[in-house]
């Protein structure tokens, strides 16, 4: 961990990447420290103003500080992205470890399953979910999972694929080693490190379809501050002031730095070789 | 005299010039079936928004205001709304008319209006059919209660006809005749098309004709050489469906449309700072917005929360908020300058705490209470709902916004389609409307629970009274009968009224636009300046 | 393969040293290497794994990686200093007068450009029409015993086997007539009755061409062989060379002498105990001073623990790098 | 070969079933039914009754379903509820604007992004190397939405070089391709960034392998090593991430159709499901993912004729 | 002495080609036989090896043998239980009686694992939890000749010979009757070659274990063999002690493989006998005598009928028209 860190420093765009993500998750955190302001509380004296001393990134049209809503909007995009690609991770990884290793008919029926979900653009899947359950962070959640989960489980397939033809699983199945242990102690180990990279790389993505999402009005339920609908904001305020989408894009455009830079950055130390069979 | 402004036509030079400069910019091949080229020079061509695409090109089936704007430029009318500020109607195929009695009005039509394709001239024959073609059950329009109580039309002579109503329906002079279900169309071109027609239409007798119709792209409308009125003001008018507001302005500023309404938001940088060569007008709109609650919900059954919650709602803020300070509070349903419109509300629009307190004491939830504010996810809907559940949380009342997507929003107070309409509390409500009151007050009847009352207000005075106004032909009564009728709402305590909107429109000083009262264009009526 | 013998040397290296900068310090793959391969002869490069065997041929062909230095030595190869001449220079020789086959046949070729259209690419300095080309390669092709070569040309790498793979390598090094074949493990990846064939076909080339052949292999056998000369690699460090005879059979450095011992092709009878090499190949990052070799040679006196042994000669044509070699 | 097509066209049809009556299902289990929406607030209940009983809504969802593909068979993707025009007019109608739009947003994502990764990966951790990526990685967050308005801001109301709105005249190609030029930017633009981020990584990774030290040991050029030894490996990927991006496109194509008020498939999805306007919701989602297929398929053509390994495989 | 294992008639096939394909191109048999009657035995605290080239079977039999792959034909018999019959239970009590040694030696160990758990694996699949796990490890390393602390190291760290006896004192872990070792000094510098086969032949001195053999090195064998059998195609062409088989190979193909063998002599005189063109594909098996396309010794009857089985004395037999024909040339 240590030597990955210190290897990553002599990256500079891989430290850059490092310092970013730090950052941004940290502000996110200790939004409730650092905001100068309520990200709820309206002030309709003071909207749609410039940035100013007592308004960093200036306010919205309900007045309220964009500063503190960009703070608080990390915790949101960073709640979307976790707790998606985490969950889109381990049912990607499920499925694709079991069409990797499980029987051929399985491994069509997972990979036909993929496929359809990829066939759909996911904006018309994203507005059928939202039609169905109304828009929420809920919704914006469950809307990734399902679309991510194909892309992890094709990578975790070609990968199981290709550890499955490696010496030591047939090491291992010679000595009686059930499946479920192969699986669970011998893949699923070498599957992860590579896999959590991708997954890294991805967080920006996911954090771009959220703020789509807004733009399409199927963001995140009002008042929660989330970049997504600040840009959303800013989309219609743009003939008023342009701040509100500056401070939306700001973070987007930091965090996505950060998490590609870090995430090719671990690549190139572990495996060059990753990106290929997406 | 050209009304492609000057300056648009550098800009094409110019973008071809800079296009050639750059070469084909990867792009290879064009579709092949394109033949016609309209860019020549020296046409007029009109270039106008519209908010959505067209629908329907036949007055039965047409979809609201998108759809007449199309329509009442190629169909004739016996009247027709007159531009201007004040709502009143100019004659139009009709040469004389005149309400005979309450229920007869009859109409002299002029002569030698022709119908395109050949289906010959209009008589009052075609008045017939086109007017009773709407009520007849068996085509199923969607238009047909517009109509009223419209019985038959009987064709006096070649040219005269007296329409007959079953009871009395003022309405018909606002929102009938110069309206929708007003067009005329050619009887003998309808019966050959099968009765009813799509995008597409056999035969016109407008001022300009449908020449083509490029789905989510355009209309185009062609001049009419046998328009009765002689020469149309424009080669061609180009109708662009473009729904984003943002983008309806850009295209202004860049000079691809010559008017378009533009955002409320958008009115104080464009009178500080206006595009050159172009005006700006504020038209007061004819929507109305309010928060109803529904009176059957549990919560919402106790009128003192609902009294509550109108107090806590500041409508200044938010006109400030979601309208830019653009458009103002409304009194209740009806918007000023149409019969009915109330000068002052009961409840004031700005909020009061101490009172939605008093109230709220009074429904014994001085602990404070959660409520459900649902709310289309438009832009200016969901400022809004966040002012509103900033200031209720003042008073105690805790508020959670659900937005919900158009289908889903539109169908949430629909009881034939599940129990969701029972879990309505606060709903963030937004109807259009036509230049008549009666058009407001229909939705808020017993009859309607279910359908478009989603507060489920019933009060069998306000129904009788709603009855009666209709058919009302005394102006001054009307207007006194619809006021009271605004006020049982009120009182009622299921809706807070927010605001009738503002209409801004914007167009080049190269035309010169004619619009309704309330803002919408009447594209007929524009003529090159 | 003495200093006056010296204009008769296709390559000779001097001194050579190469570094790597690496996390884990400087890795010093190359130290003071000398190296001859004498015209017209086969010089076999033989050592383990991690001598530092591919560093030399990369310095000779100047394909080094990124973070190599190379502080001291030169490389001469017909006259001109590889490590000094211009880039342009330097391509210039690669392909046309020294040429390479590599270790793994199936990764060497381009596997989405055609056989053909590979050959025909090397010729490209050749004024010649691209038919004319096209029929050199068929010729080519046709003297390493492609069967059918004209048709095959159009086919893929992932067409022929390894063994052909080979062939084809040897081919398109051998094109253009190079004075110096460089051969990097040709045959490790074959199998034994292949690896015989490929041997034999390099020999006969290199007698009809009349090439060098810098001929590198872990093989014992393979380079007692095929080879006049061998050089004895061990730990980044030349420890020995001379001809194939001599090394083989009077071995002067004990590493050599072990080596050649614990090869099991060599012990004929069959024994349940092997002879060995106890221990381990140094550290490159952070040597040991003195012999390289020390910890692991049952000779080793104090003073291999603290002085490099020097590069001599301790018989005709045959150089050492020990403390116990005779002068 | 042929096998390979043979089964491929099967699983495509299975996968655009599948999808088809998926997303179906799901939009027939939201709240909102088409015919009130179509018919607007003055319906009364017997012309909604009237109305779904002619678009089928009547009946139940599996026998709707069945009934959609045996038309298909024949032909007939239905009608479209809003306008009374056959599903396949409307589809069609617009499938053309959005394909033209895809295609040339992704011929400038890859005739910028590809040389801009091999430069970066040639170039690997110069100070232009690095820029490129900030610039690059930059542009695959920048929204869609946001770019289309703010060049619709830049270029069309500041410069006045290109048209705001619109796809442009019918049959006047260069005013079709001014129009295309900004929506297709807009979509291009994150395709820009990803496909030089991803050709930089697989360039490094192809001028790694040995065959590209075998073509430098002779003395072959650094371009002839680069472009046409190394390149033709390095795109590989690309081609099967564009391939499978069509989804992707797909939605972006949509924003961008909204901002630049441009017809398209994008747009007229997001408005028929908005209006469950379910005739073209199958319509198009039929469409789409055919689009998908056929676009995955291709990529598998592109790469079989690239790399002839793939091409025995087949 | 008594047979640990027996294998007779053994037959392997794989699908070569799918049915639909088969169909379409008339094929009638998709399969192809990797291995194809194949006989031998395995004595108690022998060595038997398997020589052969790449692709000739060698590790499909290997394979076969510990019940990894199905045997098509004939029958595996494994100290008096039929292996081919085995239900899940038998196959796993068979399993803790074979061990394998890998080809590849840092490759055949799980990557994410460290050394101690990879060594004391055996046991926790096995259900002997309560071992003292550590200790055992510590044992185990010892007796391949390795420090304890190595544990703690992880398969990347380790060279290609220290890897190579952690495979060993896997293989050991549970005692087993037979361990089947897959090319055991491949990828191994020749120094340390000579460091595994002394271990491998310590410990069957000490511990008794049965070894099966698989190299393509006929350089190893004479040393570490009791008895060695010569693959070609998936099947055995001549099979004996490997004393007989060294010092008198009559099979065409086991004198070019011994012959392909060089010398670290430069002064040897070896009279080669040279293979023409390349292994045929399993696909389509050459006529009469298999090895006839390549046989520098054939003569007009090999390619029609399929040679006999020679008996060559001392258990040493082959399959060929014309054994040692060569030295009559």
């Amino acid at each position: 961990m240590m030597d990955a860190l210190h290897r990553i420093s002599r990256d500079p765009l891989g430290l850059l990447g490092l310092i970013l993500v730090v950052l941004i998750i940290a502000s996110a955190l200790l939004a409730g420290l650092i905001a100068p302001y309520d990200p709820i509380k309206l002030n309709i004296i003071d909207r749609l103003q410039g940035p100013s001393v007592d308004h960093l990134l200036g306010t919205d049209q309900l007045g309220r500080d964009l500063f503190s809503r960009v703070l608080y909007g990390g915790q949101v995009a960073l709640k979307v992205a976790f707790i998606s690609i985490a969950a889109a991770l381990g049912i990607g990884v499920f499925l694709g470890m079991l069409a990797g290793f499980g029987p051929k008919w399985l491994d069509n029926i997972i990979m036909l399953f993929f496929d359809t979900i990829r066939s759909f653009p996911t904006v018309m899947f994203a507005l059928a979910t939202v039609a169905l359950v109304g828009p929420s962070l809920g919704t914006v959640i469950a809307v990734i999972i399902v679309t991510s989960i194909p892309t992890y489980g094709r990578v975790v397939r070609t990968q199981t694929l290709t550890i499955k033809s490696n010496e030591f699983v047939m090491a291992e199945r010679a000595m009686g080693v059930s499946t479920t242990r192969i699986l669970r102690v011998h893949i699923l180990p070498n599957v992860i490190g590579p896999l959590i990279i991708l997954a890294s790389m991805d967080i920006p993505t996911v954090i771009a379809l959220e703020a789509g999402l807004s733009f399409l009005g199927m963001g995140v339920k009002p008042p929660t501050p989330s970049w997504g609908s600040i840009l959303n904001d800013g989309y219609t305020l743009i003939r008023n002031t342009p701040w509100p989408i500056i401070a939306g894009s700001i973070p987007l455009v930091l965090i996505t730095l950060g998490f590609t830079f870090l995430g090719e950055s671990l690549r190139d130390l572990i495996d060059p070789k990753l990106r290929k069979n997406v | 005299m050209k009304v492609r402004p000057t300056v648009q036509t550098g800009v094409n030079q110019k973008r071809r010039q800079i296009l050639k400069a750059t070469g084909a910019i990867g792009v290879a091949a064009t579709t092949g079936a394109f033949s016609e080229v309209i860019y020549a020079q020296g046409k007029k061509i009109l270039k106008i928004r519209a908010y959505g695409d067209l629908r329907s090109l036949d007055p039965a089936f047409s979809q609201g205001v998108i759809d007449e704007e199309i329509q009442s430029c190629i169909y004739s009318k016996l009247i027709q709304y007159k531009p201007g500020r004040e709502w009143g109607y100019d004659l139009d195929a009709a040469e004389s008319i005149e309400q005979v009695d309450a229920t007869h009005i009859k109409f002299k039509l002029k002569a030698g209006i022709m119908f395109t394709g050949g289906h010959g001239e209009m008589t009052a024959e075609d008045v017939k059919y086109s007017f009773e073609r709407i009520i007849n059950k068996d085509l199923e329009s969607t238009n047909a209660p517009d109509w009223g109580t419209l019985r038959e039309v009987i064709v006096d002579s070649k040219y005269e006809g007296t329409i007959v109503f079953d009871d009395a329906y003022p309405p018909a002079w606002n929102i009938a005749m110069p309206y929708i279900v007003g067009n005329i169309i050619s009887k003998n071109a309808w019966q050959a098309a099968g009765g009813k027609v799509d995008t597409t239409t056999p035969s016109v007798s407008g001022p300009y004709t449908h020449k083509e119709w490029q789905p989510k792209q355009k209309t185009i409308l062609a001049r009419n050489p046998d328009w009765h009125g002689g020469d149309a003001p424009f080669d061609e008018i180009h109708i662009f469906p473009i729904d984003d507001e943002n983008t309806a302005q850009i295209a202004f500023e860049s000079g691809d449309i010559d008017c378009t309404r533009v955002s409320l938001g958008s009115v104080g940088n464009l009178k500080a700072s206006p595009p050159e060569n172009s005006t700006l007008e504020e038209y007061p709109s004819l929507f109305y917005v309010w928060v109803g609650m529904n009176v059957e919900n549990e919560k919402m059954a106790d009128i003192n929360l609902r009294k509550a919650v109108q107090h806590c709602i500041d409508v200044p803020s938010i006109m400030q908020a979601s309208y830019f300070g653009a458009a103002s509070p409304s009194t209740g349903i009806i918007a000023p300058g149409l019969i009915g419109n109330r000068a002052k509300s009961n409840v004031p629009p700005e909020m009061n705490i101490a009172k939605a307190k008093e109230y709220l004491a009074a429904a014994g939830m001085s602990d404070g209470v959660s409520l459900t504010l649902d709310v289309l996810n438009k832009a200016a809907n969901v400022t809004t709902a966040q002012v509103i559940q900033a200031t209720c949380a003042e008073a105690g009342i805790t508020l959670e916004v659900n937005l919900h997507e158009s289908g889903a929003f539109w169908s949430l107070g629909d009881s034939s389609a599940g129990e969701r309409y029972k879990d309505i509390q606060l709903i963030l409500n937004r109807y259009s409307m036509a230049p008549d009151p009666s058009y407001a007050t229909a939705w808020f009847v017993t009859s309607q629970k279910g359908i478009w009352n989603w507060e489920r207000y019933s009060d069998p005075e306000f129904d009788r009274l709603e009855a009666a106004a209709k058919a009302e032909t005394d102006n001054s009564k009307r207007d006194e009968m619809y006021q009271t009728m605004q006020s049982m709402m009120e009182d009622s305590g299921a809706y807070r009224f927010l605001t009738h909107e503002a209409t801004p429109v914007i167009f080049r000083n190269t035309i010169k636009p004619a619009f309704r009262p309330d803002g919408l264009p009447l594209i007929r009526g524009f003529t090159s300046a | 393969m003495s200093a006056e013998q010296k204009i008769d040397n296709v390559l000779s290296i001097r001194d050579l040293s190469v570094h790597y900068s690496t996390n884990r310090g400087e890795l010093n793959a190359l130290r003071h290497v000398n190296l001859d391969v004498p015209k017209g002869s086969i010089v076999g490069v033989v050592g383990e794994s991690g001598c530092g065997k591919s560093t030399l041929i990369s310095s000779i062909i100047r394909l080094l990686a990124e973070n190599a230095i190379v502080p001291n030595g030169s490389i001469n190869f017909e006259g001109s200093n590889l490590l000094t001449i211009s880039e342009d220079e330097m391509r210039a020789i690669r392909g046309q007068r020294m040429s390479i086959v590599f270790q793994d046949p199936m990764s060497t070729l381009n596997p989405v450009i055609s056989i053909g259209r590979q050959m025909i690419d090397i010729q490209y300095r050749d004024k010649k029409t691209k038919q004319q080309k096209r029929q050199r390669s068929i010729e080519m092709l046709a003297s390493v015993g492609i069967p059918d070569p004209e048709s095959r040309l159009d086919q893929y790498p992932h067409e022929f086997s390894g063994g052909m793979q080979q062939r084809i390598s040897i081919a398109m090094a051998l094109q253009a007539q190079p004075s110096l074949l460089i051969a990097d493990e040709p045959t490790t990846a074959l199998d034994a009755t292949l690896e015989v064939q490929i041997i034999h076909l390099l020999k006969d080339l290199q007698r009809d061409m009349g090439c060098s052949i810098l001929f590198i292999s872990h093989h014992l056998g393979v380079i007692a062989e095929l080879c006049d000369y061998v050089v004895v690699m061990y730990a980044g460090e030349v420890v020995e060379q001379g001809t194939a005879r001599d090394v083989f059979h009077l071995p002067a450095h004990p590493y050599t002498e072990k080596l050649l011992k614990c090869d099991p092709a060599s012990i004929a009878e069959k024994s349940r105990s092997l002879p060995t090499i106890p221990g381990e190949i140094p550290d490159l990052t952070s040597l040991p001073s003195g012999c390289v070799f020390k910890n692991r040679c049952d000779k080793a006196m104090p003073k291999c623990d603290s002085v490099v042994p020097e590069w001599r000669e301790s018989a005709q044509g045959h150089f050492v790098s020990c403390h116990w070699a005779k002068p | 070969m042929g096998l390979y097509f043979l089964k491929r066209v099967a699983l495509s049809i299975l996968i655009v079933m599948l999808a088809v009556t998926l997303l179906f299902c799901m939009i027939h289990m939201v709240p909102g039914d088409p015919a009130r929406i179509l018919l607007g607030p003055r319906a009364t209940p017997e012309l909604i009754a009237s109305l779904s009983a002619q678009m089928g809504l009547d009946q139940s969802l599996p026998i709707q379903i069945v009934k959609f593909f045996g038309n298909i068979l024949r032909g007939d993707l239905g009608m479209d509820v809003i306008t009374n025009r056959p599903v396949a007019a409307t589809v069609f109608g617009q499938l053309p604007y959005t394909l033209w739009l895809i295609f040339t947003a992704i011929i400038f994502a890859m005739l910028i992004g590809i040389p801009l990764g091999c430069y970066s990966a040639l170039h690997r951790n110069t100070l232009i190397d690095r820029i490129t990526g900030v610039i690059s990685v930059a542009c695959i967050t920048a929204p869609s939405f946001v770019v289309a308005l703010y060049s619709l801001l830049i270029f069309a109301v500041t410069l006045h070089w290109f048209p705001a709105v619109g796809a442009g005249d019918k049959g006047d190609f260069w005013d079709q391709v001014s129009h295309l030029v900004l929506p297709a930017f807009a979509i291009g633009l994150s395709w820009v960034g990803y496909l030089s981020r991803l050709v930089r990584a697989s360039m490094l990774e192809v001028m790694s392998e040995n065959h590209i030290r075998t073509a430098r040991a002779y003395g072959l050029s650094e371009n002839t090593v680069v472009y046409r030894y190394a390149l033709k490996l390095a795109v590989l990927p690309t081609v099967t991430v564009i391939g499978v991006g069509m989804g992707f496109l797909l939605s972006a194509a949509l924003f961008t159709e909204i901002v630049f008020a441009r017809p398209g498939i994008g747009k007229l999805i997001f408005d028929s499901i908005t209006t469950r306007n379910y005739p073209v919701v199958m319509g198009s989602v039929l469409v789409s993912t055919i689009l998908f297929v056929v676009s995955t398929t291709l990529s598998d053509l592109i790469n079989a004729w690239l790399d002839p390994r793939i091409r025995a495989s087949l | 002495m008594s047979a640990v294992l027996q294998v007779k008639n053994l037959r392997v096939r794989f699908r070569g080609l799918s049915a639909v394909k088969a169909k379409l191109k008339g094929i009638k048999d998709p399969f192809i036989d990797a291995v194809r009657d194949v006989s031998f035995s395995i004595e108690e605290g022998q060595t038997f090896t398997l020589v052969g080239e790449s692709g000739s079977g060698k590790s499909t039999l290997a394979l076969a043998v510990s019940g990894l792959l199905p045997a098509a034909e004939g029958s595996i018999n494994f100290l008096g239980d039929e292996v081919t019959l085995m239900n899940a239970e038998e196959m796993q009590s068979y399993r803790r009686q074979i061990s394998f040694i890998w080809q590849n030696p840092v490759g055949s160990l799980s990557p994410r694992q460290s050394v101690g758990a990879l060594i004391s694996e055996p046991y926790v699949v096995h259900g002997m939890k309560d071992k003292d796990l550590k200790a055992e490890a510590r044992r185990l390393l010892t007796m391949v000749g390795l420090p304890a602390h190595f544990a703690e190291r992880y398969p990347h760290q380790l060279s290609g010979g220290q890897a190579r006896r952690v495979g060993v004192a896997r293989a050991l872990a549970l005692s087993p009757r037979l361990i089947i070792a897959d090319e055991p000094t491949a990828g191994l510098d020749v120094s340390v070659q000579g460091e595994i086969l002394n271990l491998l032949n310590r410990l069957q001195d000490e511990l008794g274990v049965s070894m099966f053999v698989i190299t393509h090195n006929l350089n190893i064998v004479r040393h570490i063999s009791d008895r060695t059998a010569i693959m070609y195609l998936g099947r055995f062409v001549e099979q004996g002690p490997t004393n007989s088989i060294f010092a008198q190979p009559r099979h065409p193909y086991t004198l070019a493989l011994l012959s392909a063998n060089p010398e670290p002599n430069p002064d040897a005189n070896i009279e080669r006998t040279e293979l023409k063109g390349e292994v045929p594909s399993l696909m389509n098996r050459p006529t009469g005598c298999e090895f006839h396309t390549r046989c520098p010794f054939v003569s007009t009857d090999c390619n029609s009928t399929f040679p006999p089985v020679v008996d060559a004395g001392e258990s040493h037999t082959l399959t060929c028209h014309y054994p040692g024909k060569h030295e009559q040339t």
